[in-house]
This record gives structure tokens, C-alpha cells and sequence, in this order.
């Protein structure tokens, strides 16, 4: 590995410029700062580009050009959205709870910032290593849910109030299975750490590792992922066509933002994960003796390997949601219930046999 | 213990106001749902917002007049509601038009009813969350109001029929770009089998949903795809020819389970009927003229006529009672959808919310063909 | 066992007519070339509409400013919604008071572009132009007069 | 007063005032709310002091299970609008009675027993002994336990079955 990529040089050398010229406190405070300004720097631009792809792969998707008018190929047309979210004035319903109308899209924002802290970028980025990593994701990424809740009760409309409690149905059942799909990899790495189940693929990501039931695991999660996120074929909890906007119909201008900028996050949370735990992180593509080729693949930095398997993710998410129709509640509980729960637990089972044999690579 | 849980949790039926505006309703229409959760006990559509009272102003207007207002009532088969329009007229001055007039009616008329199924293909993928059939859906329709404009002036409300023919005679270019609509229409329509008649998705969510049996059609009055779905055969094409339908061979689409994947399929099929139909007369339209003359001021002799159409969406009829002055004494039409949106209860009873999205898209609904 | 077959089945059938609906769309994403937008505002120097297009209508004038509309008012009768409005009044020509064209008013909002008035014409005065671009920020603007000022009646025309 | 303590006395605060707030909300959800950030609070101090398993545990079992099922039952039952009615006076004087009670006990307990201060780092709980105690049945081992919240669980599915499966009105 590049000696170069290593990111905890570069944070390394921070924390000692620091530590000559302030207190060990101040140190910590100053740190924390700066890792929070940074995840929020991230964060816009995270809301600001997915916004474009996604705009812009849908309407190549549908044989269109998409925006085209705010800068060279509409570039800053989500800028200007942003700007006109900001301008706009933000509408409440006068018999809406006020107080947890307000707090719905920050709960939901909350949510996802925490689950992202937790994200390796690429080796030594990473702002929170625990060794329990992947359950927290799965905990902190539980709580967003509360935020849809919040949002579709305090709206005091119906068509809100139904998108809560299918978003409430649809997420608790989901989490399972993303949870399991993840743990059929995590037989194999044994440890929950993110960090070390990236430097365990370091010879080869899990998919290709783990055989025929990590690929299993891998459409599971991908499947359960978008469900996860309430994205299209299981945007139930909006479904423009049924309730208009569902949770969110209420929200205006910046509110609005924030559900819309935490659906983009979550998105990238989950599409982390999985190219986290299946397709190695930031580790290159090996191939197991092939030298020359895994030196040139050395050479690609570890952050442009990660950001590019999230992007490949996300383009998956973002070609479901342009192609399929949406599922009905009942559908997509018994999609969870009846297809994918059972086929994880007995993949999982597997996994544990293959494992136990030493059958991976 | 039984009694009082029953009793505590016993649920509250609850309304809400689908529509005017909503994204599913395609228009104004307003739907009062009785709902228990997700299951919808009762739907009850209000109708009006787009009331225009056509009816009424069709007794002011000469028969001429009276053709385009037609084209604002079910706008996406506005060309066979126009011919509906002048057939009656035709038969009330006992006119013959000439052969040429009934092919090319015919063949716009079959163009037209293809240019609704794309749009409803369309709409009906984005009613169940699929936005991208949507402009799929638009992008084949295009090339069809292309033909429509080139030859009738317009992209939408055509207005070409006049009573005794057409207004103008058919564009040199008509044939040649339906033959190459119909050529790329082909490997398209392909696509939409794949996109939406075989995924696993769709198919789960419209088969035995809404069911419609065929004695509810008939007792409803539903008609057009809808029924044929059910097994009712009431295509007017076949039944009482009119135009040129009774020089093309083709099959009525009959469906018998009556689920709005009948419907559906229905409406897929008779695109291909459709194409069939276009391809047998578009190289044999006789040579002629494009009219027969009339009278500038057009007065029908004393009497009562109907004509009735098949439009996309079903049978289309047109009672005109004359007192033998220059303005009808009064006009009736069939609309089809609003018999159609009778049966709506009957089919969403029981059903869940999203359902009743796949119902009303299966069923079709052109909101102003329902008010009028 | 049968059901479990059935179970796999279902699977496997579902999960191909979701491929095949991916590679629908795959194959538009990767073909730019069918992308069938246009760029309208920009495209106004190319853009053609067709001839017959009906955009609104226009009163046909000659090069010497004369137009052949007579005032008949033919249009005014074949139009449903009072779109036209003929004003005549009466001016000698040999000393004969004859009846002529003074106002042709146009009421675009009006107009549902049914084009029947075109016909109606028996002198072929008006036509329907192909413009399209009709939106305005005044209303008023909306309601045209279609001869142009110190027109006159085309020589032979009656 | 090092950093540690400063963010020790927040999230207790944080924690006292959202306790408080939650007991004393007269709207149900808002009730909820409060009480899952006081829940959150509690992950926090799991995490302030290493505890992250307990930490994650707290946040998934409370924050994302209970939490969100009270909200979701409060959204099936309630309106907006609804408010609950003001305790009586006697009950709340009973009530603040045996709070008193419990916190004297408390706080007896506390300062009554002498806290060895720790020195050396603490153990190091991973992800493997946890699994190991959990399913250990010797000496240190949680698996009855573990057990008995299985059917306590399962008990409650019966109950919520028997609940939501409607009898068919008695003609």
C-alpha cells in the first residue's frame, strides 16, 4: 500500500501542530471542530452533487437532457435550488405541533450525520473507529425513522400521517434485513470494526471472497438498503401518486431542504456501508497474482476507490428508482418477510458453514 | 374481556379529500374516501370542477360550431369525437361522404386512439411510481401529433372533421410518416412489455385488483377497453361499423378476468389491433375528393339521430334532437367516462389506497369527458 | 416440494422481468444520441412549425398595404366564441356609399384555433399564421385589430 | 473541571431536564420525544465512557425500538389535538412522595459505599466476549437470561396478536 494514501499522516501532523501551541483540552475541542465542520463541508457537497446526478441520470434514463440552463450542462442549478429553498417562506399547518414540526427534519438530519461519522473513507480518515461499528451504523441509522414519525404526526394532515406509519412498517422491517446481510460478512471478518473489515479484504473484496452466498448477501442488501432510505420501488412513505408527498407534504423552504438533503445522505450512508463491508472500501481492486495490475490498481488513491464504488452503488439505487414501479405496503412487507428474511437466515447459515470449513478465499 | 377489547379498539372510519388536486386524479376530480387505515371502504366521487355545460352551448352553435367543442371533452380522442359529431349530422342530412373521407378518418381515428394508450401507458407507469414510462410513453406520442399536426393544424384539439368530410384534404406527407411511425412504433411497443407488462412488480400490483365482473359492467355501463376486459363485448368498430371499420379485419380484444391487469393488456393489445388497422388502409386510401359540399348554414330537417363511437375509452354517443332550425334543439353525448367512473365504488370497495390509483389509471378517467 | 419449487421459481421469473426492465432504461443511458429533448428558447432560429399549424389568424396584406377583406363578416357568423369582430363603414366609391372593412378586432384569448373561420371566408382575406409565442404580461394586448392602418380593399375583390 | 466533566454535566442535565420534561408533557408524543432524548443521553454516557456495545445496544433496543413503537402506537391511537388531562393534586403528592423516597434511597446507597477508584485502563470489552458470555451457560454466562427475554418476547407477540386479530361482530 502507497505509503503516500495514508491519511493518518496528514491528521497526525494536525493533532502534533496543535498539541505544540494549545492545551491538550483546547486540542480536543479545536479537533472536534474541525471534524465537524469538515462532515458538514461534506455533507453540502454531498447534497449538492447527488442532487445533480441524480437529476441528471434520470433524465438520461427517460431520454432527456435534464437541467441544462444554470451554468455549463445546468451545473449550478442546484445551487440555484438551494438559494430558492432558502428564499422561500416557510409554510406551517396552524393546528401543526409546533415544536415537533421544527424538530422532525433536524432528528432526521441528526440521524444521518451520526451514521456518517462513523464512515472509513480511506485509510486514516476515518472520525469515529469503533470497535462495534457496523451496529452502531445500524442503531444511529434506526433513529431517522423517528424523524419521518415526528414529521408525519405533527403535519396534523392525513396523507402525512399515513406516509409516517408506512415509513414506521416499511424501515423497522427493512432493518433487519440489512442488518443480516451484513452480518453474513461479518461470519467472515469476524470483528464488527469497520476499519478492520476493510484491511481484511485487502487481498480481495468480500464479494468475490465470501462466493455465491455473499453475492446473495449483496443483492439483500441492496434491495433492503433502498428500502431502507424510502427511495423508489419502496418510496411508499411518499408515493407522489397515492399522498401526494406523504411525511413530508407539510414542509417548505429550508425544512423541506433538510428532508430532501438527509434522503441524498442516507442514500450515501447506506451505499457506504455496503461498498464498506462487500466491495472493499477503499482497498483496490487485486487479482490475486496478477503483479502488474494490482501495482497499477495501488496506484489509483484508496479515497477515489471508495468514492467510486459508493457512485457505482448510488447509480444502482438511482437505476431501480427510474425503472420500477412502487410496491404496496403489503407487498413490500411480504418482500421482507416472506423473500428476503428467510433466504438471509439460511444464508447466513451457510456463510457460518462455508466459514467453519475454511471454504472462502 | 373479548367484548371490551373489541370495544376499546374498535376503529374509526376516517375521509379524506382525494383531489381536487392530486396527482393521481388527472384533473379535477374529487374523491371522498372512507378509509379504515390503508382499506378503502367507500369512494365517493364528486364531479364538476371542470363543468363547461358543452351541452348547453351546443344548442347556440351551428353544427359546424358544435365539432370543436367536442374536441375539449375527451381531448385525447378528440378526432373520434368530432367524427362522432358529424356522422350524426351526416345522417340527419342523409349525406354520403366519400370513400376517401371514411379511410382517412378511420386511420386518424385509429391514430388517435393510439396516441391515448401511449399517453394512458404512460400515466399508468407513473400512477404506480415508474416516472420513466412516463416519458417513454410521450416520446412515441410525439411522433403521432407530429402526423396530426402536419396534416390537421393542430397537436391536440384537432378539429378536423367537418359535417360532409374533412376540413383540408391529408398532408402529401401523411403516409410516409405514419408508415414510419408504425415501423418505430413496432420495436417499441416491445418495450413496454418489458418495462412494465412482465415486471414482477407490476404484475403483482394490478392482477386480481379491482375486480369488475361482467354483469357489474354491463349493469354499470361501462364500456371501451374497460369492460372488454371483463368479457363484455361492446366494441362499436365491430358491432355497428361505422366509417371504414367494416373494410378491416381485425380481432375485438376480449379479456375475461376483468382485473385492471385485463384492462391493461386490453389496452396493449388493441395498440397492435390498432397498428394492424392503419397498416391495412394506409396504401389504399381511394382517390377523391376530400368533401362533400354542404351548405354554408347546415339546417337538419325535424327528428332525433344517434351515432355512437368507439373512443378510447368506450363507447362515445351523440343524440342530437333537431327542430329544423340552424341550431340543434338539443344535444346529448355518452361520455364514456363518466359511466366508467360509476362503477369505481364498486371496483375500490375493500381495497387499499394504492389500488385505487391502479383502478382509476386502469379505468382511464379524462376528467373533462366525465363533466363536460 | 412443489412449493418450494414454486418459492424459487417466483424468484427467479421476478427477478428476470426486473433485469429485463434494467436493461431497458440501460440501454437508453448508454445511447445519448436518442436523447429526444430540445432546447427551445434556443433552437428558435431552426425551429419549423408545420404549415398547416394553426397559431392564430392573420388578415393577409399585399406589398401596396391592401388586404381582401370585404367586411362580409362571414368569419364573424363561422366563429363559435365571438373570437372576431368585423367593424365595416360605409365609404364612396363613385359616389356610391359601399359597405367596407374599418376594424378587424381580433380577441386572441378568445380563440380555440378551430379554424373554421378560414373556410368561411369567401375571399380568402385571413389565414392562419403559424406563430405560437402569444404569451403576454397585459391582457389587453391579447385583443389584435388585424388590418393594418391605412389599409385598403385589394382592387377586384368583392 | 477537565473536558470530561464538562461533558459529563451536559448530557446529565440534558438527561434531568428531557426526564422531567417527559414526565410532565401533557401531549403524548412530545412525552415520547423528551423521553427518547433522555434515552439518547444515557447512550451518550455509554460512549463517554467506552461502553460502546451497552452504548449501541441502548440506542437500537430503546431509542430505535421502544421509542419508535410508543411513537408508532401514538400515532394509530391519538389526535393532535389531544391533550391529557391534569393529574389530580393527590396524585401528584403521592407521586413526589415516592420519588423522594427513591432518590434518599439512592443517594444513601451512594454515598454509603466507598467507590475504589480505578487505575489501571479498564477491560477492554470486545465484540467476541460479549458473544462468548452471551451464549455461555457457566460461571459469568447470560445465556437463561438471554433466554427468558426470548419468551417474555414471544409472550408479547402472542399478546399483540391476539390483540390486532379482530373477532368478527356477533350477529
Amino acid at each position: 500500500m502507497n505509503a503516500l494514501y495514508d491519511f493518518s499522516y496528514l491528521t497526525g501532523s494536525i493533532h502534533e501542530w496543535l498539541s505544540e501551541r494549545v492545551s491538550p483540552h483546547a486540542v480536543t475541542i479545536v479537533e472536534m471542530i474541525l471534524v465537524g465542520i469538515s462532515f458538514m463541508l461534506l455533507f453540502a457537497i454531498l447534497g449538492i452533487v447527488l442532487v445533480y446526478a441524480e437529476r441528471k441520470v434520470s433524465a438520461f434514463f427517460q431520454q432527456r437532457l435534464g437541467p441544462m440552463r444554470v451554468g455549463k450542462w445546468g451545473t449550478a442549478q442546484t445551487i440555484a435550488d438551494v438559494i430558492k429553498l432558502l428564499l422561500k417562506e416557510p409554510l406551517m399547518n396552524k393546528e401543526a405541533d409546533k415544536f415537533l414540526f421544527n424538530l422532525a427534519p433536524f432528528v432526521i438530519m441528526i440521524a444521518a450525520f451520526m451514521a456518517i461519522a462513523a464512515l472509513p473513507f480511506a485509510k486514516g480518515l476515518q472520525a469515529l473507529d469503533f470497535d462495534i461499528g457496523i451496529l452502531y451504523v445500524a442503531a444511529v441509522s434506526s433513529l431517522g425513522v423517528i424523524g419521518i414519525l415526528l414529521a408525519g404526526w405533527s403535519s396534523n394532515n392525513k396523507y402525512s400521517l399515513i406516509g409516517a406509519m408506512r415509513s414506521g412498517a416499511q424501515i423497522l422491517s427493512y432493518e433487519l434485513s440489512v442488518a443480516l446481510s451484513l452480518l453474513t460478512i461479518v461470519v467472515l471478518t469476524g470483528s464488527l470494526q469497520l476499519s478492520v473489515i476493510v484491511e481484511s479484504q485487502a487481498d480481495g473484496w468480500w464479494i468475490f471472497k465470501g462466493h455465491i452466498p455473499a453475492f446473495i448477501a449483496f443483492i439483500i442488501f441492496l434491495i433492503a438498503s433502498t428500502a431502507e432510505t424510502n427511495r423508489g420501488p419502496f418510496d411508499i412513505a411518499e408515493a407522489e401518486s397515492e399522498l401526494t408527498a406523504g411525511f413530508h407534504t407539510e414542509y417548505s423552504g429550508l425544512k423541506f431542504a433538510f428532508f430532501f438533503l438527509a434522503e441524498f445522505a442516507n442514500m450515501f450512508i447506506v451505499s457506504a456501508i455496503g461498498a464498506t463491508v462487500f466491495l472493499g472500501g477503499w482497498m483496490p481492486l487485486h487479482i490475486g497474482s496478477w503483479e502488474g495490475f494490482n501495482a497499477v490498481m495501488d496506484f489509483i488513491p484508496p479515497i477515489f476507490w471508495f468514492f467510486g464504488k459508493v457512485s457505482f452503488l448510488i447509480f444502482m439505487m438511482m437505476w431501480f428508482r427510474w425503472t420500477f414501479p412502487r410496491l404496496r405496503i403489503d407487498q413490500l412487507l411480504t418482500l421482507e418477510w416472506k423473500y428476503l428474511l428467510p433466504i438471509n437466515l439460511v444464508n447466513i447459515v451457510v456463510m457460518a458453514f462455508l466459514g467453519l470449513m475454511g471454504w472462502h478465499f | 374481556m373479548e367484548e371490551i377489547i373489541t370495544k376499546e379498539l374498535e376503529s374509526q372510519e376516517y375521509f379524506i379529500n382525494m383531489g381536487p388536486q392530486h396527482p393521481s386524479t388527472h384533473g379535477v376530480l374529487r374523491l371522498v374516501l372512507s378509509l379504515d387505515g390503508e382499506i378503502i371502504r367507500n369512494v365517493e366521487p364528486h364531479i364538476g370542477y371542470i363543468h363547461r355545460s358543452i351541452e348547453k352551448m351546443c344548442e347556440h352553435d351551428s353544427y359546424q360550431q358544435i365539432v370543436h367543442l367536442t374536441d375539449r371533452m375527451d381531448y385525447l380522442s378528440c378526432h373520434i369525437n368530432n367524427e362522432a359529431v358529424c356522422l350524426a349530422v351526416e345522417m340527419g342530412l342523409q349525406l354520403e361522404v366519400p370513400e376517401r373521407v371514411k379511410v382517412i378518418r378511420t386511420i386518424i381515428g385509429e391514430l388517435t386512439r393510439l396516441s391515448s394508450h401511449q399517453l394512458w401507458w404512460g400515466v399508468m407507469g407513473m400512477d404506480l411510481g415508474a416516472i420513466t414510462t412516463f416519458l417513454y410513453g410521450f416520446r412515441d406520442r410525439e411522433m403521432i401529433t407530429d402526423i396530426f399536426e402536419e396534416t390537421c393544424g393542430a397537436r391536440l384539439t384537432m378539429n378536423y372533421n367537418v359535417p360532409g368530410g374533412l376540413m383540408f384534404d391529408i398532408h402529401p406527407n401523411f403516409q410516409k410518416r405514419t408508415k414510419d411511425f408504425i415501423a418505430h412504433f413496432k420495436k417499441k411497443l416491445p418495450e413496454y412489455d418489458d418495462l412494465l407488462s412482465n415486471n414482477v412488480i407490476f404484475r403483482n400490483r394490478t392482477i386480481g385488483i379491482g375486480k369488475l365482473s361482467k354483469e357489474d359492467a354491463i349493469s354499470y355501463g361501462v364500456t371501451g377497453p374497460s369492460a372488454r376486459a371483463s368479457g363484455f363485448s361492446c366494441d362499436v368498430r365491430k358491432h355497428y361499423p361505422y366509417s371504414a371499420y367494416d373494410k378491416v379485419q381485425f380481432k375485438e380484444v376480449l379479456r375475461s378476468e376483468g382485473d385492471c391487469y385485463a384492462r391493461y393488456e386490453c389496452r396493449i393489445d388493441e395498440m397492435w389491433e390498432s397498428l394492424s388497422i392503419i397498416e391495412q388502409l394506409i396504401d389504399n386510401i381511394p382517390e377523391g375528393p376530400f368533401k362533400t359540399p354542404t351548405k354554408a348554414v347546415i339546417k337538419l330537417p325535424k327528428g332525433e339521430w344517434y351515432q355512437k363511437v368507439e373512443t378510447a375509452r368506450g363507447e362515445f354517443g351523440v343524440y342530437i334532437i333537431s327542430e329544423g332550425q340552424k341550431n340543434p334543439y338539443r344535444v346529448k353525448f355518452r361520455s364514456p367516462g363518466f359511466s366508467n367512473l360509476s362503477a369505481l365504488n364498486h371496483m375500490a370497495k375493500d381495497s387499499k389506497i394504492a389500488d385505487l390509483v391502479a383502478i382509476m389509471s386502469t379505468l382511464d378517467l379524462v376528467i373533462p369527458d366525465i363533466d363536460r | 416440494m412443489k412449493s418450494i419449487i414454486n418459492y424459487f421459481k417466483e424468484i427467479y421469473f421476478g427477478l428476470k422481468s426486473l433485469v429485463t426492465g434494467m436493461r431497458v432504461t440501460g440501454h437508453y443511458i448508454t445511447h445519448p444520441k436518442e436523447i429526444i429533448t430540445q432546447q427551445y428558447p434556443e433552437n428558435r432560429d431552426t425551429l419549423k412549425m408545420f404549415e398547416r399549424f394553426r397559431g392564430e389568424v392573420v388578415l393577409l396584406h399585399n406589398e401596396n398595404n391592401e388586404h381582401r377583406c370585404t367586411g362580409c363578416s362571414a368569419c364573424e357568423i363561422a366563429c363559435p366564441n365571438g373570437t372576431i369582430e368585423i367593424i365595416n363603414k360605409k365609404v364612396d366609391i363613385d359616389g356610391r356609399k359601399v359597405k367596407a372593412l374599418d376594424t378587424f378586432v381580433y380577441h386572441l384569448q378568445m380563440c380555440t384555433m378551430c379554424g373554421l373561420c378560414i373556410p368561411a371566408c369567401p375571399t380568402d382575406a385571413i389565414k392562419m399564421a403559424n406563430t405560437f409565442e402569444h404569451a403576454v404580461f397585459d391582457r389587453s394586448k391579447l385583443t389584435k385589430v388585424l388590418n393594418k392602418p391605412g389599409s385598403k380593399l385589394m382592387d377586384g375583390v368583392k | 473541571m477537565d473536558s470530561t466533566a464538562i461533558i459529563f454535566y451536559f448530557i446529565a442535565t440534558v438527561m434531568i431536564v428531557f426526564s422531567v420534561l417527559a414526565v410532565t408533557s401533557r401531549r403524548i408524543l412530545r412525552a415520547a420525544v423528551y423521553l427518547l432524548f433522555a434515552l439518547a443521553g444515557t447512550a451518550a454516557l455509554y460512549f463517554m465512557i467506552d461502553y460502546y456495545f451497552l452504548a449501541a445496544v441502548q440506542l437500537i433496543v430503546y431509542a430505535g425500538g421502544i421509542v419508535v413503537l410508543i411513537i408508532f402506537s401514538v400515532l394509530l391511537t391519538s389526535h393532535i389535538n389531544e391533550k391529557l388531562d391534569k393529574p389530580a393534586w393527590s396524585k401528584i403528592i403521592y407521586t413526589s412522595l415516592t420519588l423522594a423516597a427513591g432518590l434518599v434511597l439512592t443517594l444513601y446507597t451512594i454515598y454509603d459505599h466507598s467507590f475504589v477508584t480505578e487505575t489501571s485502563s479498564p477491560a477492554n470489552v470486545t465484540v467476541n466476549l460479549i458473544g462468548e458470555r452471551m451464549l455461555s451457560y457457566g460461571e459469568g454466562g447470560y445465556v437463561l437470561p438471554f433466554e427468558v427475554i426470548s419468551i417474555l418476547l414471544l409472550a408479547a407477540m402472542v399478546g399483540a396478536i391476539v390483540i390486532a386479530k379482530r373477532t368478527p361482530p356477533k350477529s
